[in-house]
């Protein structure tokens, strides 16, 4: 669109306005400093570290089974899968033979989170563009996973239920029989949102070309999870890299070759689709089995270097940890998804209007202290 | 959808991408020791030649660079370059070290892979490693009148920092 | 023509999409998905699971089952629990041996991880399901949760 | 009955029983005044909460219930809150301006409300250009929300305010032209004669296929002009945190509130009194009790009303040039051609008449 005005002697003048650190857009305290032409977006800086703990630090004067516990606060919408990071990486790092128990209980766990991350996210994006009801909605379905995680875990958000060996507990003996309750129920309730959202042609002309990512430029800017998917690009770590049970079940990777917001939209709906089908093809074939494998009070990785990558919901999260053969790492860095996703921004928001920007992030799916850590 | 895609690839072996970059740039340190991955040691002026050439070349195209990591290995500071192809699915790391503590710089590769850019800056954040031609090196998480680089090992904060 | 076929389109769209959330107005009656909650406290149970706070169950002679290992203390990543211990004569048998004096517990730094739970060898803490712990002065957030006079049980060293 | 409805004539013959009959005129506009002030203060604090229950329904929720019965006091208490709130402002704001804003906004949504007829007789002010007063005075009302946005001297303030300015002017055209395909069918402007001709059929029965496409362009920008979702650009919290009245707080920030609420009353009375027969009842049941027309009247605006909260709780926000679009794209053009056809009909005596 040609915005300029030709033969003008009007002068315009771009100005710098501040959306956050404490905006309703911004979903936490992720401040962008913006540079505009009236309403188009020439620029967006994001200026981070209003909630950096610096995680990485703190880890290197923990012990391996304390590094768990603070992966809950980095990205709290999929702290399981989080947790699943660490511990396979010690595990790996240590070669131990993890019961299939465990790894399915994992698997589960895992795929409930991801939909409760994406419930999360459907509210929230429905609330970005203007949608106040779908907020509600999405909580209502995501109560009721909440309430597995609390019943089995003890916590509905920082789970911290894994632990290098396995899991702290066995799963709750209502586990299989509410899980169950919840996808007979979600069946229902995910084609609403449709319903409600999907079709909606206002919704479709705020989303459709807008935020447009290529596949190069995914790659390129590091893009994973459902925003580099969306670009067409196969980036599924639980395809690629398979961990814990995913070898053992069948599906699909979602993806669209769009690249805008819509495409990253129509991602995560179908990815809530694959990890209900994921969940019913395990719950029943939970295995038997011990939920731990001894390992040492001390945990001691041997000396080198370890690296792990799990798909949380949001993408592709790393876990390097470097050990010099002590009790406590030498160095744990984290390559958070939300991280990369953030840096691609600035790229996908200019030449848009504010509205665009503010429906770009919302299909980001950033969660900010993932991105601060 | 519906077709099942074949995720598994044909993979280089370790030994064939050794075989093939050490023919690039002569002097490089090749080690698998302590790792899962093929780790090749680089001399600072050779780092960003070595880099684009694994990007470009049509048998390597490390095109994905999924995690870029400051280190602080005591005496050196560096960065490790994980590498993985987005056609290939293999995975190689590039280590990078240098000895100047005082005023220790690098060369971007912002160039390269457009992720680096916010990865350089975290990194230069946290342990003072300039990146030469990087378009908006400044600190990121922190403040910009914060003194010294957290991450470092010798970096001393007794107010915030709680030593078990 | 396209043109109008879009607007009727459009419009279809619309309706369908209010369509659902009359669904919902229509059957609000059934009642809602909040909770209204100071007023349901008394039905308003906790899962068994839940981790609302560390405490230390006493039994009805005022024993706990502490021995003073702090291998919790250890475990905790936060340096939540603190035990202050000392040597004290044991009234049975007579030796001197090593006895908690205070388990303190800050619950203001307390990330609720469970791992001194998990590290407790004698089952000596667990986790109360109560979750309003929201108090006027940070002080009182610290506990003492060995009760005043509490000794420990006699076989639990076993 | 023996009380005439007519509140202005009664009002007035009661006065200069004992006053010369200027001053009887004079106390007459104060008392009308005060009533209709205080009907309305009321009855907008009651669409707030009404707007909250509604929301509360549509989203599985139970909405204010601590405050009175049923919480039917919770917008009085918000109101009693707001008043003893502090009015702050930013430093270099312009004062003067930012303190006119809110009232603009209020004034003129109180001046609107003039004119509606509540049932027979029952009005203050048979004014016989009504139709064309309503759209001129709801139209001043922007310009408290310009006022406001320029003058708190912020930019989330300013862009806000700027969007409501194109938002406002573009609709009004909508407004405007659909009322007056509805005119062609009346023949009058004055709202007390548009009811008189309502009596062989409501007007969207009778103009049928033109007057209902009427009666929908007429929502959607009345939606619009009252700034509601979703067309809330003016506001789009998401966005712009408030939009123009960011820097508002206490009683000034509740007037730019309270003028929203009246402000869809009245587009929802005046789509009530000219597509649905205003206080008429449905067949003429209850025509012996004049009186009851106010039941008829109301009602028939808060399921208006309803219908536009019920957009409000369902639609996602459009983007500024997607509004644009939507009025000079779509609304407009169709509105010519339905006057088109609003003529032929009537010329070719097409309508349905009882």
């Amino acid at each position: 669109m040609d915005t300029t005005i030709k033969n003008s002697n009007l002068k315009s003048e771009e100005y710098f306005i501040n959306m956050g650190p404490q905006h309703p857009a911004t979903h936490g305290v992720l401040r962008l400093l913006l540079t505009i032409d009236g309403e188009i977006i020439k620029k967006v800086e994001p200026d981070l570290g209003y909630i950096h703990r610096s995680i990485e630090k703190m880890c290197e004067r923990d012990s391996y089974q304390q590094i768990v516990h603070l992966t809950d606060r980095m990205d709290y919408l999929s702290s399981h899968i989080n947790n699943e990071a660490v511990c396979l990486t010690v595990e790996n790092a240590l070669q131990l033979e993890i019961p299939d128990r465990v790894k399915v209980i994992r698997t589960i766990i895992g795929e409930l989170t991801r939909i409760a991350s994406h419930c999360l996210w459907w509210g929230v994006m429905g609330m970005d563009v203007g949608a106040l009801t779908t907020y509600f909605y999405g909580f209502r379905d995501r109560e009721m996973i909440n309430d597995i995680f609390e019943e089995t875990c003890g916590a509905r958000l920082t789970m911290n239920y894994n632990i290098p060996g396995g899991l702290m507990f066995d799963i709750h003996p209502n586990f299989v029989k509410r899980t169950k309750e919840f996808i007979a129920h979600f069946k229902t309730k995910l084609p609403e949102y449709d319903t409600l959202l999907t079709g909606n042609v206002i919704f479709q002309k705020r989303m459709k070309g807008v935020g447009i990512l290529t596949k190069e430029d995914a790659i390129s800017f590091g893009a994973s999870g459902p925003v580099g998917r969306g670009s067409g690009y196969s980036c599924d770590v639980r395809k690629y890299h398979t961990y814990s049970a995913y070898d053992k079940v069948t599906f699909n990777e979602a993806l669209k070759t769009d690249g805008d917001s819509f495409a990253r939209y129509q991602v995560r709906i179908q990815e809530m689709w694959e990890s209900m089908s994921i969940i019913e093809q395990l719950i029943d074939n939970i295995p038997e089995g011990d939920v731990q494998v001894a390992t040492n009070a001390v945990i001691k990785l041997p000396k080198g270097e370890f690296y792990q990558k799990v798909e949380t919901a949001r993408g592709e999260l790393g876990v390097y940890i470097n050990s010099t053969g002590t009790k406590n790492p030498y160095r744990v860095k984290f390559r958070s998804p939300g991280f990369s996703n953030l840096s691609l921004l600035n790229h996908i928001a200019v030449g848009g209007k504010i509205g665009d920007l503010v429906a770009s992030m919302a299909t980001l799916d950033l969660v900010i202290p993932d991105i601060d850590r | 959808m519906g077709l099942m895609k074949d995720y598994k690839t044909e993979v280089m072996t370790n030994q064939a991408l050794q075989n093939l970059i050490s023919i690039w740039i002569p002097d490089l340190e090749f080690t698998e020791e302590g790792s899962q991955f093929l780790n090749i040691s680089v001399k600072p002026e050779q780092l960003h030649q070595l880099l684009s050439q694994l990007k470009s070349n049509n048998e390597t195209s490390f095109d994905y660079l999924f995690c870029l990591t400051g280190m602080d290995w005591g005496k050196e500071l560096g960065v490790i370059y994980h590498l993985e192809s987005t056609s290939h699915r293999h995975i190689i790391v590039v280590k990078v070290q240098t000895e100047d503590r005082e005023n220790p710089t690098l060369d971007s590769v912002c160039d390269i892979w457009k992720t680096a850019d916010f990865h350089e800056r975290e990194v230069y954040d946290f342990f003072g490693i300039k990146f030469i031609n990087h378009p908006n090196l400044k600190r990121l998480f922190l403040t910009d009148e914060w003194e010294g680089f957290p991450l470092r090992k010798d970096y001393v904060d007794e107010i915030n920092m709680v030593i078990k | 023509m396209s043109y109008f076929g879009d607007i009727v389109k459009g419009i279809k769209t619309l309706l369908t999409g209010m369509s659902v959330t009359g669904k919902y107005f229509i059957t609000s009656r059934k009642g809602a998905i909040t909770q209204q909650y100071p007023d349901n406290r008394e039905t308003l149970k906790m899962f068994e699971r839940f981790r609302g706070e560390v405490v230390m169950p006493h039994d009805e002679n005022n024993e706990h089952r502490c021995t003073g290992c702090q291998k919790c203390e250890i475990a905790c990543p936060n340096g939540t629990i603190e035990i202050i211990w000392d040597r004290q004569i044991d009234p049975e048998s007579g030796k001197k041996k090593k006895m908690i004096d205070q388990h303190i517990y800050h619950l203001g730094m307390c990330t609720m991880c469970g791992l001194c739970i998990e590290a407790c060898p004698t089952d000596a803490i667990v986790w109360a399901q109560n979750f309003e712990n929201s108090v006027y002065d940070r002080s009182s957030l610290t506990k003492v949760l060995n009760q005043p006079g509490s000794k420990l049980k006699a076989g639990v060293e076993e | 009955m023996n009380i005439s409805l007519n509140i202005t004539t009664t009002i007035t013959e009661f006065l200069s029983g004992f006053m010369s009959e200027g001053a009887a005129n004079i106390g007459t506009m104060v008392v009308i005044a005060l009533i209709y002030l205080a009907i309305f203060a009321v009855a907008g604090l009651y669409l707030v909460l009404l707007e909250r229950k509604v929301a509360a329904w549509f989203q599985l929720r139970l909405g204010p219930n601590r405050v009175g019965p049923w919480g039917l006091l919770q917008t009085m208490a918000d109101a009693l809150k707001l008043v003893s709130k502090e009015l702050t402002g930013t430093v270099k704001a312009d004062k003067f301006l930012y303190n006119l804003a809110p009232y603009f906004v209020i004034v003129s949504s109180l001046m609107a409300l003039a004119v509606f007829p509540f049932t027979k007789e029952f009005q203050a002010f048979d004014i016989n250009i009504g139709l064309f007063f309503l759209i001129a005075i709801s139209s001043i009302g922007v310009i408290g929300i310009l006022l406001g946005g320029w003058a708190s001297n912020n930019k989330f303030a300013l862009i806000g305010a700027m969007r409501s300015g194109v938002q406002t002017i573009s609709y009004e055209l909508s407004v405007g032209l659909s009322l007056i395909t509805m005119v062609l069918l009346t023949g009058t402007l004055q709202l007390s004669e548009i009811i008189e001709v309502q009596k062989n059929g409501w007007l969207i029965v009778q103009g049928h296929i033109p007057a209902i496409i009427a009666f929908m362009i007429y929502m959607i920008a009345g939606t619009a002009e009252t700034n509601r979702a979703p067309f809330d650009m003016v506001e789009a919290e998401s966005e712009l945190g408030a939009g123009f009245h960011t820097e508002y707080s206490g009683m000034k920030f509740a007037y730019f509130f309270l003028a929203e609420f009246i402000n869809m009353f009245i587009i929802a009375a005046v789509a009530t009194t000219v597509f649905f027969g205003g206080w008429l009842s449905p067949f003429g049941i209850t025509e012996s009790i004049p009186w009851l027309g106010v039941f008829w009247f109301i009602g028939k605006t808060f399921m208006l009303v309803f219908l536009m909260m019920w957009f409000r709780w369902t639609f996602p926000r459009l983007r500024v040039d997607q509004l644009l679009t939507l009025e000079w794209k779509y609304l407009l053009p169709l509105n010519l051609l339905n006057i088109i056809l609003m003529a032929l009909i009537v010329w070719l005596n097409l309508t349905i008449q009882f």
